[in-house]
């Protein structure tokens, strides 16, 4: 096991990882810029670093610097939480190369998902489901209709060269095709100066169904079920929850056993998810793999009881898993809210000193934040400053749980998204469970 | 807002009774308080955790306990003088080897350019020039200690 | 904002009683304070729950959402008068039974051990009486409203 | 259903049982004296009144201003919390008559559970053990003899007229007891003017282990497993966990149907506590039974999932209980720390105000508490300020986790026994798990 862990983050994921660290007997060292020394997860860890100065590029993506420190103070394992240099396979691989253990996947991992047109590849050879289409230009419309013939309607034509939706056709129908297809391509010369499209299958307003991946170093892989993250604004995610309201068993047990068999395939060793599109007949795609932690792995951890940030230090130590498949039970509901720094409906950024906070507390609700009274929300970095999760029997006691605990939480001095989450827990829809990716667009604040 | 600005407003707020004055103007930002009672620290800095009863590695551990009050303390460094600050995180080293001497001593007179010491990070040995002429008045960091970004390494009278 | 419109705002601010002054406009903010200065309200009365919809139900729901400040409130009487407070909580009724007269109405005399009023509390009438000789300036609950221990009923004026 | 329910109670327990409202829809009222205007439990009922002045006798010990304060408020049912009227057979009678549910047992249940020699009847009735011996004076060595041998060695001989351990004298075999018996005759002359002894069963050192039960009106009992209270400071509880570390399932299985079978021989309707004296050799004897929710409940809740106020709340309602015993499933471990406004090792009370507060957080933390920065703990009533509770896979995770939350807590301003759990948790009989009743005079502060 490890003597020393040098957590290369800020703010929650930094306090998550001390915690977990702290309850393994393990020391911590904290890694800071110079306007985060007063941040709690400096003043939690045993040891804190300063890296360098306020912008992330000087200092929390300071490869050099976070070597450095982690040699200077001894540390024998670097955890990178999520964002900054959680998926750089450059950094993993110094990390082993100064005898450092990188707490994730292998760099090889890393650079195989990272690679989108790769991924597919492997995912596919692996039997995991795909959104069909091709990404080559087609260009007449005879092979138009064999294209869209073979991958089944609706399919939608997208110009190559496109982007931000413009250029796009829906086609439900063979009939519509020529049409759609003499159009796209006439908007495409006319919007980007080229007219070459190309055609994938149509997945209208899906769900985004994720599965939570666990494997270690002998090859034992196992899945902890899904999350649903389709409460998303600019595919920011903003709310998920565990499990799915609409997942059948069966097709967890699908879901999963693909996502292991991909992970599997590559030789996978750490905790990674696998990110899904759900449409409405309930076919799944998969889209990409998260080779890292998580933010919304609390709400498996509540539904499982597994501390996967405990699994992924031990994976990383070479410890084989604890679980088997079938020690994992989805037991009750779990929401997580992300409580951002930023004004509820309008999104604009609200960094500023917190003057009066109070988290919630009771049965079933747990807070996984990094800020307190009179902290100061730095602009220079993200803007989350707490995670409110709850956990109950079912999802309707889920929902009150977290509508009484939003009532409770008070952050002063700054802007929040607690209000927005209040929103969410009275909405009709949400409350039904029958949102998809389209709910933020199209809910009235 | 420049020194003279600042000078004005402090003058201006201490012939006064205000007790606290605050500007922001984009990223700049002035406080003034006066009087009594700075708002005692909200977060001390944790108690040592009692079941962990492992000993503490010999490495070197540094700026662990006891942290500074809350404001960002920009350390003033002692009247005239300035501080040559480590620009990386890394191993203070006053000798390029252990056979060697020192690059400079307290008192050493250096040029602008010439070499003060260097911090080893990544096993690369970085070496810290002086940005202009001075004189080295103290050597804050022990050979061989570690030093994190920002830290002060020497104080310096320029000439 | 310049020096200069600074100046005038501190004088504008410091020539009168003014204790906090705080002016933000785009990234710019200025805060000014005087004197010794309150703690804010820690924790605000929560928002309303939005996901419960049911119709508040028609009873008497006294003091539910706007707490005072966290200093104990000792509401101070208009000056000169007094409070007659309610020693129960209970329902205040001004007669006896809906038939019969009010037991006081403002501007009335009442002589000492004069009844003024009648608490119910679990079905128990609790006549109210004036400790001293006293006339009644104002008359602060309506009948038949909830009070609770200690709020005020009536204002007197001592005779 | 209720539609609005009057809380009894301050501080924690009143915020608990307005929580477990909120999420059950139903509206709150809160009670109060003046002095606790500022009270969160005030802060978060839907609405509050004040009835009456600090001292307890006047305000929440009083029954009139609290079933007039119901009745103004129109609420239709009063949740008495623990202590104040939470055992007041006459207050839940005032309840019935008023038309005001009781959220609690019968006030039958009350008085019989409440008369100790009544209780010890009724129970061995139904067959749970209690401790052997007599309440009657025992006058000659013969007959100290034969009741000795009918109980069992090791046995306890007590002054009738005594109390405070004077004149005891503790015998392990028929050989001693002559000598003992005379010795405990003339002091208990000397000590209280009345030579006269009884003679009971030996429990040295107990552990304090407690069953919790969840009744309905329809005659519906299940157990939720056991608790371990052992670690008390003149009959206090200061810290508690569950499971209990040396109980066998079997023996969980044999003190659960005795808690059952007591509980249903009174046609008891509501949730409950049976106490028992657990000795090294694994006896259990009853010692009484309360008939109120816990302040300890959390840990049962924790392990169960079970949400116990809830399911207080839907049996007064009349409802029938959710739950079988099969579908109880004891997992995982859980520790609760009561976090007094005392001196960590004098124990003695330090009320004032809070300056600086900031729970712990993260997964498997839970804080119960009414207590927020700048609030003033009063000196009027109980010294409890939170309760700490931590839920992980096994005990020695729990710990681990108990020890970092502690470390997090800060409460400025006041001293807390914060302290005192920091140096339990290092503790090696407390972590090997083997302590009793004894530990708490034992502890080297």
């Amino acid at each position: 096991m490890f003597h020393k862990i040098l957590v290369a983050n800020r703010g929650e994921i930094a306090l998550r990882v001390i915690r977990a660290c702290k309850e393994l007997g393990i020391r911590t060292v904290a890694v800071h810029s110079t306007v985060d020394s007063e941040s709690l997860h400096v003043k939690l860890a045993d040891e804190s670093i300063c890296i360098g100065p306020a912008p992330s590029i000087d200092s929390y993506l300071n490869i050099k610097a976070i070597i450095s420190a982690a040699e200077v103070t001894d540390a024998d394992g670097i955890h990178p939480g999520y964002g900054f240099l959680a998926e750089n396979a450059e950094f993993a691989e110094i990390c082993a190369n100064c005898g450092i253990t990188f707490i994730g996947p292998t760099p090889e991992n890393m650079r195989l998902m990272g690679d989108k047109i790769r991924a597919r590849q492997t995912v596919t050879e692996a039997g995991v489901p795909i959104l069909p289409g091709t990404k080559d230009a087609v260009s007449s419309i005879d092979q138009a209709k064999q294209v869209a013939a073979e991958i089944g309607y609706p399919v939608i034509i997208k110009a190559t060269a496109g982007g931000g939706g413009r250029g796009m056709k829906v086609v439900h129908s063979p009939a519509s095709l020529p049409n759609a297809f003499a159009a796209a391509r006439s908007e495409a010369k006319a919007g980007f100066g080229n007219p070459e499209v190309y055609i994938e299958k149509f997945c209208e307003n899906p769900r985004h169904v994720e599965i939570q991946i666990l494997a270690d170093q002998h090859g034992n892989v196992i899945h902890l079920g899904e999350r649903d993250c389709s409460i998303q604004r600019r595919h920011q995610k903003l709310l998920e929850e565990a499990p799915c309201p609409v997942l059948s068993p069966e097709l967890r047990e699908k879901m999963g056993a693909c996502a292991v068999a991909a992970a599997k395939a590559v030789g996978y060793s750490s905790v990674g998810t696998m990110e899904f599109l759900l449409d409405r007949h309930h076919n799944f795609y998969f889209m990409e793999m998260n080779t890292r932690v998580q933010v919304e792995h609390p709400v498996t951890e509540m539904v499982t009881g597994i501390d996967i940030i405990k699994e992924q230090i031990r994976s990383a130590a070479g410890l084989k898993l604890r679980y088997e498949q079938a020690d994992i039970v989805i037991s009750g509901h779990a929401i997580e809210c992300r409580i951002n720094a930023e004004h509820p409906f309008k999104f604009t950024p609200s960094p500023g000193r917190i003057d009066g906070y109070h988290p919630p507390g009771g049965l079933g609700v747990r807070v996984d934040s990094a800020v307190y009274d009179q902290y100061t929300v730095l602009p220079h970095y993200d803007s989350m400053v707490a995670k409110l999760i709850v956990h109950a029997d079912n999802r309707d006691e889920a929902i009150q749980r977290m509508a009484r605990a939003l009532d409770e939480y008070i952050i002063g001095g700054i802007r929040t998204t607690i209000m927005l989450h209040q929103r969410i827990m009275g909405n009709k829809e949400f409350r039904e469970g029958t949102v998809d990716t389209s709910f933020m667009e199209k809910l009235v604040l | 807002m420049d020194i003279k600005d600042i000078k004005v407003l402090v003058k201006m707020v201490t012939q006064t009774d205000i007790t606290e004055f605050e500007l922001e103007n984009g990223d700049q930002k002035l406080v003034i308080r006066r009087g009594a009672t700075p708002v005692p620290v909200a977060i001390p800095a944790p108690a040592a955790n009692p079941v962990q009863q492992a000993p503490v590695p010999a490495a070197p551990t540094p700026a662990a306990a006891p942290q500074p009050a809350p404001e960002m303390p920009e350390k003033l460094p002692a009247e005239g003088f300035e501080e040559i600050q480590s620009p990386i995180v890394g191993t203070f080293y006053r000798a390029p080897s252990p056979e060697t001497e020192n690059y400079v001593e307290e008192g050493s007179i250096v040029e602008k350019g010439q070499i003060l010491c260097i911090i080893e990070a990544m096993k690369l040995m970085n070496e810290i020039e002086a940005e202009f002429k001075c004189r080295v008045v103290k050597i804050v960091k022990e050979n061989a200690e570690a030093v994190e970004y920002g830290e002060a390494l020497f104080l310096v009278e320029a000439l």
